[in-house]
């Protein structure tokens, strides 16, 4: 049984994981560099040690002092949250070779999983369609070009071992296919130590679905429905919701079902994200699989009621789920606004500096996630995401409504923040009726600062 | 002024919820500043003032822990620790062991003086930048 | 259809109230005294309207400057909240004299449920079982002294028409009945006009269990299973819960159709409690009738999902349940503390004075009421409950740990508040057991205090 | 100055909704501040302090509606206002209506003087205590 865990995480996640412990009756340790010494999350933890300098490289990134750390307090286990250590494999094996239990999946799937051309060839043999694209690695410029050609421009050109935005390139046609190949190649080899080159089909326009899996280590796998995740900005989501409103039930269960199955292909036994593409005609195509807990996890606990981080714990910890599938319900519709310090205004520049004051919402339906304080220093060395705000609702609209009031009930001063971004988009037309694809943010936001200018 | 008094100020603005304060009186000025930094106000000459104590520049400071580990003060549980309070060190000497990841890094001096203090204790964990032993001029 | 409300009430309950008529798209109208200009409710209704002095009696009762207020902003309804106006069935009547709807239920059921006499014969008649007592109005202090003598001592003696802890006495044999009985006849005619006394059976430790009534116009009355509200200091409620833990699934169906046969006697049609003693044998026994909304209503709608002060508009506008019986469930477990600024160290002396901090608690199955904020200044005017924390969790053990780290993480600063004492009251083993009777919170307060003067 | 004195200051500086307070006596001077920045003040010399300039007591103040209703100026829509500014008012003269629950209130001038100001408007909401007419000695 786990008794104590270091949580090798800040912020909200790191609030979010504590209050997990303390309902399951583990012990925490948090860590943090010398820039978070008040931090909400070294207040909670019932211990807390300092890894580490402000730059994340030296203390959240910093394995030797997160390990020693959690074998000096005698912690059995490491929860990695998001970002950061989650999904390095390395980590996970060297917390394990250390004894101590990694609270996330076997890294050999994180390894699979991170390789993005193995991941496709597992997901193709168990069934799941896949983005149009080739299939395994590039052999050569002009098989490659042959492909393109098959699948249709635009495409988009992958390190097998990118990620993080690193080693991607999009291409509208053939010349700028011949120009691309050979310098990314050689990027690849550079930056990953692996040349390996595939290609996908570009989608400009799709909804972003990703389905919430849960598993155990004695081969139980459910799903959890799933997340509509398209409102976003660079790749960066900034407003989640659960169910994806669009989908019918057919549809809903076929997603659900080829995310299972692609869960079971590769042996999955933790808490795990499924990401789909899904185009104007409701195909939907395997994107990558995320192996560790999402920043938008709230949505789903809001409709099924599930504790996604007590199950992750649980299942590290060689429990079986408490769930089995037909225990899986919709109760209803989730939203989640991610309050962020930038300036939407100025190409959302972050702010940083004094929170002056803050005042969070509350009342029914209503969920908070947050470690912000009044009097918080916010530090220009992380994420500059503040809270999350999520709010349910029996139906979409009053998922929506009640965001809205949620919105006018926050104050946050002293930095630029863009509550006001997320409240005018709950009253955007194409949001409300839900028909948003990944591609309506940046449009949005384009409107929205072309507004500013005028009076009208 | 008295520092009695003064604690008295500086209590009730610590209770207050101002953020600034100046007081003068005929025989002292002060000012008070929350959360940013104080600008240096110049003291007006008060009429035959007592002579100020001559401060003592205290260039001693703390070695602190460059990793988390656990403190050792001497190389094995048989040996005598590197150095104890009172005694003189030249910079570059290995003051204790920090053991991190089965690996005993040894931890030097940063500069030559003698021990003032010695605030880590002997086979427990120290955190990143914590103190361990303070070097001065005097003990 | 109402449009606009205004909400005749103050604190946390004025903006329980604003935030149902914002997910309704109800425009809201507050009322403020001139001690309450910057109060919360203010702040968050469309409209607000000062209605006279600090003291309540010249505004929150301020019946004419209410009305006034309600007409010129062109408000079709009032909501009382609970408190001030809300049982007043002579408001309700000048209310509804004036056009407006009175949010509660029909103005002759307040006053039929009002007259505790009157109340007990309808329960009698419904075939709800009574505390044992005297049925009509003690016609003699013979015939009241014979009546005493059949149910046993100890007894309380009541008025009529009292409430609100007036006009009640506590008796423990025929010597003191025979001294009080006159003097309580007399107090009743000067302060109720209605010298009618009756008495009950005094039950020193019972369980007080309340069940929740949803009803409309249109006949339909369902309930929302029952709360234990055992909890209590001088009939002050500090913690309830939903559901009762003691009860199996038999007493439970058998209370909660009492309650309903009781709602239904009576035709009601709004939002209501039925209250009920519950002896050691599991029997239990018709207290009274609250004919509004409660403080504690939180905890019912964390373990149905139901939004009773919506229900309590829709049907106050002429519109049907949203649910029926069998669409009701219990979910799981829920817990509220109220949190009050009083000292349990000196006899609950209330504390007043500026709210120097104030962080809330978040995250999952946490939900908080509350009109506080950070530099909010607690008057001496009025109560002095500050917020109301509400934990749910699938289970009641689920939900007391997640109340405990609700508990650590929230900070008031300012004023002395209750917060160590519900702490303190999360870890006590006969709270914990579910197993405390109404006198238990007197004896633990004891008990505390006769700790604090000893180290051990 | 005794920190009792400043005690009291600081209690009535809590209590207000002022942001910023300059106090100056001829034994101290003491400037407070609420979250935001401070102005550079020049320190008087304290020495021979000039003589304090003798404040004009305006005794000028608004009769504030005693209740919630509809504000009136005249006694009907025909009628001309009960009162102007410049108008010349005595204690006890009726300046406006206010109708609450078809009930005609007269409110009364509560100082004679001149009417300075009116705020409230014909045929509008009023609530407690929002300001109506200001009597004062000069218009």
């Amino acid at each position: 049984m786990i008794q104590k865990i270091l949580i090798a995480n800040r912020g909200e996640i790191a609030v979010r994981i504590i209050r997990a412990c303390k309902d399951l009756g583990i012990q925490t340790v948090a860590i943090y560099s010398t820039a978070d010494q008040s931090a909400l999350h070294v207040q909670l933890a019932d211990e807390a040690v300092c890894v580490g300098e402000a730059n994340s490289k030296d203390s959240y990134l910093n394995v030797n002092n997160i390990l020693s750390a959690a074998l000096l307090t005698h912690a059995d286990a490491i929860h990695p949250g998001f970002g950061f250590l989650a999904e390095n494999a390395s980590f996970a094996r060297l917390a394990q070779a250390c004894g101590l239990i990694f609270i996330g999946p076997n890294p050999e799937i994180i390894d699979l999983m991170g390789n993005k051309i193995n991941a496709r060839i597992a997901m193709h043999k168990a069934g799941v369609p896949l983005i149009p694209g080739s299939f395994e690695a590039i052999p050569s410029l002009e098989e490659g070009l042959k492909t393109a050609q098959e699948i249709g421009y635009p495409i988009i050109l992958k390190a097998a071992a990118g990620g993080g935005g690193r080693g991607i390139r999009i291409i509208l046609d053939e010349v700028a296919f011949r120009q691309a190949y050979p310098v990314l190649k050689q990027e690849a080899k550079n930056y990953f130590n692996d040349d390996a080159l595939y290609m996908e089909k570009l989608f400009t326009s799709a909804k972003h679905i990703e389905v919430q899996i849960l598993g155990d280590q004695f081969g139980n796998v459910i799903h959890l429905y799933e997340r509509d995740c398209s409102f976003q900005r660079r790749h960066q989501k900034m407003i989640e919701e659960a169910p994806c409103h669009l989908l019918n039930e057919t549809q809903r269960k076929a997603l659900c079902e080829d995310a299972l199955k692609a869960a079971k292909a590769v042996g999955y036994d933790s808490v795990g994200t499924i990401e789909f593409l899904m185009d104007e005609n409701f195909n939907y195509y395997f994107m990558e699989m995320n192996t560790r807990i999402q920043v938008e996890h709230p949505v789903t606990e809001m409709i099924t009621g599930v504790d996604i981080v007590k199950e992750q714990i649980r299942s590290a910890d060689k429990q079986k789920l408490s769930y089995q599938q037909n225990d899986i319900k919709i109760l209803g519709h989730a939203l989640e606004c991610r309050i962020i310090a930038e300036d939407y205004r100025h190409d959302f520049k972050p702010s940083i500096g004094k929170i002056s004051f803050y005042h969070a919402p509350g009342g029914k339906d209503i969920r908070v996630d947050s470690a912000l304080y009044t009097n918080y220093e916010l530090s220009p060395f992380y994420d500059s995401m503040m809270a999350k705000i999520i709010s349910f609702g029996p139906s979409r609209l009053h998922a929506i409504k009640r965001m809205r009031s949620a919105l006018e009930e926050t104050i946050i001063e002293g930095v630029e923040n863009n509550l006001e971004f997320c409240y005018f988009t709950l009253f955007n037309p194409q949001f409300v009726a839900g028909r948003y694809t990944t591609d309506f943010a940046n449009a949005w936001i384009k409107e929205l600062n072309e507004r500013e200018s005028t009076l009208s | 002024m008295d520092t009695k008094q003064l604690e008295t100020i500086l209590a009730l603005f610590e209770k207050s919820t101002v953020s600034e304060m100046e007081l003068e009186s005929e025989t002292f000025k002060l000012k008070l500043k929350r959360n940013t930094e104080i600008h240096e106000v110049p003291v007006k000459p008060t009429i035959a003032q007592a002579p100020q104590p001559t401060t003592v520049v205290d260039t001693a400071h703390w070695v602190k822990a460059p990793l988390v580990g656990t403190y050792y003060h001497s190389a094995n549980p048989d040996a005598k620790p590197y150095v104890e309070v009172g005694q003189s060190v030249k910079e570059g000497q290995v003051i204790c062991l920090i053991e991190a990841m089965k690996v005993m890094n040894e931890i030097k001096a940063d500069r030559s003086g003698v021990v003032q203090e010695i605030k880590a204790i002997n086979g427990k964990m120290v955190e990143y930048n914590q103190a361990l032993v303070r070097i001065g001029d005097a003990p």
